[in-house]
């Protein structure tokens, strides 16, 4: 249920979604356990299209079981999560809307991302990191680096032969 | 897993539900896709901005420059590359350009046209192995105009109407499986590389038809290749591509070998495509992402080309790293350049000099193999960075070979009396005579002179 | 994120609570350390192991084995290294081997010491600048021993106190200085190499008092060390290790410039530290991680040295692509050794045949340069995996000067009436014989001979 209509929310009019980023704080705010643990699943994120080659790494990495949001979001407090999560969503949708000009090619974690993740990877791999000193580097991806999604842009089908036809079909858009 | 609709709304309306385009299997117009691709349509238009990068970039300059490979009037004397020769630019000139350039002449052949022109597949349909030998201005030129030909199109590498990657240049899988490499069945990953590798290759005329042939039998490295020219190319009866003017070697001249070298390179050895590089995904009108088709030095999209690959490195220190690279290569090519125009002038005072046909001939084989070392590196347009190590052992190679030329000619010359230091002088004045010149057609001139007599008196056709 | 616990029982004791391990600042042996960091100290026992790779690995064989260097006893005839020069192996065997090397003779000093041995620190902090030149056998030795040295251990790279890395050569930071690079700030990833290139560095013994020094004013590129060796050390009075026996050459030996080739190179330049290749992270006991101390090629450990970061990649294909790496690195290599090792003999002709000595002079510069250029690339330790197109771009500049003391000789050998073609042959009869003999030290016998005499009556003190 809840799932069609986000996505039909995604795919209407920008006007639209403008109320729908006022909408989304008291969603957030107001978010059942059972809605937060879908706006946090993989599911979710996956909706939007931009993210087809984060996703696609991601489901066949070490960490597919996990929620996107068990990196992406901060795990201190629940008042930290819904801020942070509250303000990424509203960025979010502003460039899924409004923005749609300057939404950047290549899409980089920001740096407050980054700081968020490498948190979450010392927290749930914290006897790794007590028991050695795993800190050489600027953050843990510049060794893991293809944790969780590294594993370059191109996924499984391009070691396959193409698929007749699906040219047309991407024409425009992924 | 759950994203399959809202993609309908994307993309554009009923033709394609069937899978195909409706147009014609033959269809070589670019202009015919563009309402159905507008997109793509677009960003192949962006071929026709020129700006230059560092070394290389799309303006039209003459390779001649002060700042580029000045000696090459010198080194390619006695061949239409002496006449002119430049920096590559956008798909979009390759008609314009082949047309306007100097090498053209009234002898030259249809495989010239080859790499040219969305016209060319149809032909060989239709003329089959007369289209390489035929003539170019008389016959294929005017043909390929009158079939409405765009200059290297959607056809090149789409099927019009499935859009599936196609190769349409038949040498480029005779190519592979003379390797031994099987073509029946190319991943996604490979055709990125392979639509590509049609035309960005070295390549010589076969000697009996003029077809454009590719020396991949013994392998992608610039000494297998060497091989090949040095053993089957010439069991069938193709020797060179022109006889040198100053020290009268029998010369190979080589020619953009990109795919090769990519492909025994850093990126290529680890499966990365020319597509990743060249053709980046990229957000257009809102935000669609498209393949880009806007040919260029990703050097200008490094965002794109590299940053999905190297989202961990500052881009601005990679993009050190890679003029790094380059700048190490264009000294070394340079100094390789510079021995082989000396190795060249050593030949030809043997030879006024009335040293035996034998040692001349030995000196000619070094110079020979001395310049291919330096040219497929000089031809590759990246400056090194394809292959870096490669690029570079090459040049190594080259100034090992040329020497050799140099040291046999030294012994001779001295034991015939000939002073080395007059010798060297006289070459540095036909160097800075060369250069001096201002006009780009001119400069091979100052290359011959009385002290270092032309060795070529008859001029043979011009093939490349 | 509930795994907090347990971490406590897998750090080892109270001491740690304070944040110091409790052994003095002055600990120098690796024992004292055992059973406070037993893991660390099991992996360091490692080191032991003696097992190669295609061109590396541990196994003490001589570098003159026929797959290995074999010109090397001609190459630098007249010096120590012509009579013992080996593979290097683990940390473990640096006391061990240097005391049996044949290089270490009655006159050798104690900056051959400085990086064999944790007593090193506190003997420069007691002698001063007398330590350097003090008598290897006689006093520094001796000391050490009585000092209850380790090989290469703990101390070297911790304080024992905090167990913080540390650099305890100061002529390290000397030589960053020297390049103008601020030591006083070193983050974490510095440190994890900076610990390496005290030790794994070009140096040379200062003129006045012995001191190692090294030659990094100028940056760390093989022509800038070359640069630094003309010029500033001459001016400080060094101006060669040795005279070459042959060539009679004022000639440089350089010496494992890995640190120099790494920063330069691929990953130096991309930020990885030599640790995380050599050091990678590993599980041992159960499932504690440690920083593994085990030194050696990483190529026997790619699974926890290459594949965290190369992830993406099959390690096999990774490794091939080393191996081609240093197939291609070695090739050259044994190349540009062939050439230089004709040089020599070339000169040697030039002297016996009374060239004038302004000629042979130049000559005898192109040789020292040309040789530097190929042994910069042989000393270093990687086969060309730590800087794939900088080792290249070396070896192609060697044959480059190599190849110009050929050719000046040969036109004043000519001049004189020599014979090339009797010149070249006994130049392979000597090769011949060199490699004929069976006993290492006795291969350097053989490179000199009635026809080639040798040119360094008075043996020179061996300095390194
Ligand atoms: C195990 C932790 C983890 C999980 C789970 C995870 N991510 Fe990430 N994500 C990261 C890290 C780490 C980065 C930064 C990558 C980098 O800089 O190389 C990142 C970066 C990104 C980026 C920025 C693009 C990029 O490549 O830098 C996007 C978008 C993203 N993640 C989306 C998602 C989505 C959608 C999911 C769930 C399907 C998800 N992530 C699950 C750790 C995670
Ligand atoms: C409505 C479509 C949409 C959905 C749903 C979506 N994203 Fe994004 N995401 C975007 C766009 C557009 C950008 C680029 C904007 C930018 O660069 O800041 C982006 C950027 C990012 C980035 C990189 C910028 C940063 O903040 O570090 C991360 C990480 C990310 N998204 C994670 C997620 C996660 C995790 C989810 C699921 C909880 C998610 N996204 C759901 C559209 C979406
Ligand atoms: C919510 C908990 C959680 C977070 C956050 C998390 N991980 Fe993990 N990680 C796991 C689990 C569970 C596994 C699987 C363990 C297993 O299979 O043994 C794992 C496995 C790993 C492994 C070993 C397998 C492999 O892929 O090599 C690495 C390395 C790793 N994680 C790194 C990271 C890094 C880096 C981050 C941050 C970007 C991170 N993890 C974030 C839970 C997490
Ligand atoms: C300097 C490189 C480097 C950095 C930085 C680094 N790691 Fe690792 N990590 C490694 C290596 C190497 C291994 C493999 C060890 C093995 O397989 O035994 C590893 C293994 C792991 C594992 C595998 C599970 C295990 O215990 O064996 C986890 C989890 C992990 N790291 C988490 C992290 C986290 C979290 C960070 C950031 C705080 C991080 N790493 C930073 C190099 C690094
Ligand atoms: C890893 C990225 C990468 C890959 C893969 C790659 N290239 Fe390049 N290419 C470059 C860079 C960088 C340059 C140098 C551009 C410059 O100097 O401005 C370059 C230069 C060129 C140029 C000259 C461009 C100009 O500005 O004149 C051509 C042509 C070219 N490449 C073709 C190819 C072909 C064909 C392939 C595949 C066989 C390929 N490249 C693979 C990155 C790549
Ligand atoms: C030199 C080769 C080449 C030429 C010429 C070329 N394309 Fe492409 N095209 C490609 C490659 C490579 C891809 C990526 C295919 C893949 O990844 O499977 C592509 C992809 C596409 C796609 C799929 C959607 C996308 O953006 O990825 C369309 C549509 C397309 N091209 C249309 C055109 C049109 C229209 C023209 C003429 C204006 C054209 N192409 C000319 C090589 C070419
Ligand atoms: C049908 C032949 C053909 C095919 C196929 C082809 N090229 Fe080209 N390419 C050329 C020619 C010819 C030129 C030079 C045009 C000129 O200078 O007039 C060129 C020029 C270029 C340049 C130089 C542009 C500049 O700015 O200097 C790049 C980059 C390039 N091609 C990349 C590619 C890539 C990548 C592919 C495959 C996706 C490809 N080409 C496929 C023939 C071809
Ligand atoms: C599809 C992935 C991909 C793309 C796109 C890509 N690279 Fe790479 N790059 C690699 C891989 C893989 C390697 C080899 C090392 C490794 O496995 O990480 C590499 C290695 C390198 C190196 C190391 C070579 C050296 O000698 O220092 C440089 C520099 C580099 N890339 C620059 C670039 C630049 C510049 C671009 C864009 C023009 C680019 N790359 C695009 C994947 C990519
Ligand atoms: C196998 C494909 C192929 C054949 C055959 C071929 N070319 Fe090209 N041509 C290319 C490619 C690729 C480029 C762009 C790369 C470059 O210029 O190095 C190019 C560039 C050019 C250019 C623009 C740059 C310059 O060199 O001034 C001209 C003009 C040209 N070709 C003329 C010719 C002529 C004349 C012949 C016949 C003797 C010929 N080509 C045969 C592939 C080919
Ligand atoms: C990216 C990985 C990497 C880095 C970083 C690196 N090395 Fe290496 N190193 C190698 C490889 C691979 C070899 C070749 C081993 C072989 O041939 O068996 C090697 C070889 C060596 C050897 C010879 C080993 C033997 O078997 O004899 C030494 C000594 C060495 N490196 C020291 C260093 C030092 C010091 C640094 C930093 C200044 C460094 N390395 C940085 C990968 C690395
Ligand atoms: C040649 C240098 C060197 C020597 C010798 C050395 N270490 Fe280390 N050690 C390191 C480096 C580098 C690290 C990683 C530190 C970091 O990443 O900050 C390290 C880390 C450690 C750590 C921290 C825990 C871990 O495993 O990362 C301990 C404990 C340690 N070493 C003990 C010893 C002991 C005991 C000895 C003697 C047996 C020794 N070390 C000899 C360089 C050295
Ligand atoms: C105090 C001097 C010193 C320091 C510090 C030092 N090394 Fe060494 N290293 C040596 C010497 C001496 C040898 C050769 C020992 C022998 O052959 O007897 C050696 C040998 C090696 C070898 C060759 C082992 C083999 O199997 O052939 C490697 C690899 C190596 N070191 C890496 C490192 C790395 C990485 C560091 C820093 C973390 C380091 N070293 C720090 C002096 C040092
Ligand atoms: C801490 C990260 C890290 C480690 C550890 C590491 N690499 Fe790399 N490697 C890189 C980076 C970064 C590059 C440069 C290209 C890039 O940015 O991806 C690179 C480039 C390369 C290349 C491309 C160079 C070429 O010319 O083909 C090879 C090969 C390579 N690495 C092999 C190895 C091997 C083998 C090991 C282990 C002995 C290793 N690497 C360890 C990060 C690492
Ligand atoms: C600046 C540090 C440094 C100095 C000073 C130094 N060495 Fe070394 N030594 C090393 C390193 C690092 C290695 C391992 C790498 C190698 O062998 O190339 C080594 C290896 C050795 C080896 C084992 C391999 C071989 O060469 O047979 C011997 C023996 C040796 N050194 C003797 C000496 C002597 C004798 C002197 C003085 C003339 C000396 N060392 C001065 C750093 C040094
Ligand atoms: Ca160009
Ligand atoms: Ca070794």
């Amino acid at each position: 249920m809840l799932k069609k209509s986000l996505k039909k929310l995604l795919a209407i009019d920008k006007r639209v979604l403008i109320l729908g980023a006022l909408l989304a704080g008291v969603l957030f705010s107001f978010g059942t356990v059972k809605t937060m643990a879908y706006l946090d699943s993989p599911g979710f994120c996956q909706n939007c299209h931009t993210m087809k080659s984060v996703y696609t790494s991601f489901v066949d990495s070490t960490h597919a079981e996990l929620q996107c949001n068990d990196c992406h979001l901060p795990h201190e407090s629940e008042a930290g999560k819904l801020f942070f999560k509250g303000r990424a969503g509203m960025t979010h949708i502003f460039y899924n809307t409004l923005g749609t000009e300057d939404i950047p090619d290549r899409i980089y974690a920001t740096t407050r991302t980054l700081r968020v993740i490498n948190k979450n990877c010392a927290e749930c791999h914290k006897s790794t990191v007590d028991n050695v000193s795993h800190d050489a580097k600027e953050n843990c991806m510049s060794c893991h680096q293809t944790v969780p999604h590294g594993s370059d842009f191109k996924d499984d089908s391009y070691d396959q032969p193409p698929k007749s036809g699906e040219l047309i079909k991407n024409k425009g858009g992924f | 897993s759950n994203s399959s609709d809202g993609a309908s709304e994307k993309t554009a309306s009923a033709k394609e539900a069937k899978g195909t385009t409706g147009l014609s299997k033959d269809e070589i117009s670019n202009e015919a896709f563009k309402e159905l691709f507008p997109l793509q349509y677009n960003s192949y238009q962006k071929n026709e901005k020129m700006e230059d990068t560092k070394y290389n970039g799309s303006v039209k300059r003459s390779k001649y420059d002060p700042d580029k490979e000045p000696l090459l009037p010198v080194l390619f004397n006695g061949y239409g590359f002496a006449l002119e020769y430049n920096e590559d630019r956008g798909h979009i000139y390759a008609l314009e350009d082949i047309r306007d350039v100097k090498r053209i002449n009234d002898k030259s052949v249809g495989s010239c046209y080859t790499c040219k022109s969305t016209a060319v597949p149809q032909m060989i349909e239709e003329m089959g192995d007369d289209y390489w030998g035929a003539n170019f201005r008389q016959e294929i030129w005017p043909k390929g105009e009158a079939m409405g030909h765009s200059p290297i199109g959607c056809s090149d590498c789409h099927d019009p109407e499935t859009m599936d990657l196609r190769v349409t240049r038949p040498s480029f899988y005779k190519g592979l499986e003379a390797q031994g490499i099987d073509t029946s069945n190319p991943t996604k990953n490979d055709m990125r590389s392979y639509v590509c590798g049609q035309c960005h290759v070295e390549y010589h005329f076969a000697a009996d038809n003029s077809e454009v042939t590719f020396p991949w039998d013994n392998g992608f490295k610039p000494e297998e290749m060497y091989e090949y020219y040095n053993t089957i190319a010439k069991e069938n009866g193709f020797e060179k591509d022109w006889v040198h003017n100053i020290s009268a070697a029998p010369m190979l001249k080589s020619q953009h070998p990109e795919y090769e070298t990519h492909a025994s390179g850093t990126h290529g050895k680890a499966n990365v495509s020319c597509a990743d590089c060249h053709m980046p995904y990229e957000r257009v009108d809102g935000k669609r992402k498209i393949t880009s088709h806007y040919w260029t030095s990703p050097l200008k999209t490094m965002d794109t080309s590299c940053g999905q690959c190297h989202g961990d490195r500052d881009l601005d220190k990679l993009k050190d790293r890679v003029l790094e690279i380059q700048d190490a290569n264009v000294g070394a090519l340079h100094e390789a350049q510079d021995i082989s125009t000396t190795a060249h002038y050593y030949i030809n005072k043997m030879i006024t000099s009335g040293v035996s046909q034998d040692k001349i001939k030995q000196a000619q084989e070094f110079v020979r193999k001395g310049q291919w070392f330096w040219d497929i590196v000089a031809a590759e347009n990246s400056s090194g960075f394809h292959n870096p190590q490669g690029s570079m052992d090459s040049l190594r190679e080259s100034v090992v070979q040329s020497n050799n030329a140099i040291l046999l000619a030294t012994e001779e010359l001295v034991k015939k009396g000939v002073s080395i230091e007059e010798l060297n002088s006289e070459i540095e004045k036909v160097k800075t005579a060369v250069q001096a010149e201002a006009v780009n057609e001119k400069k091979k001139d100052h290359a011959v002179n009385s002290y270092f007599p032309a060795q070529q008196p008859v001029v043979p056709a011009v093939k490349k």
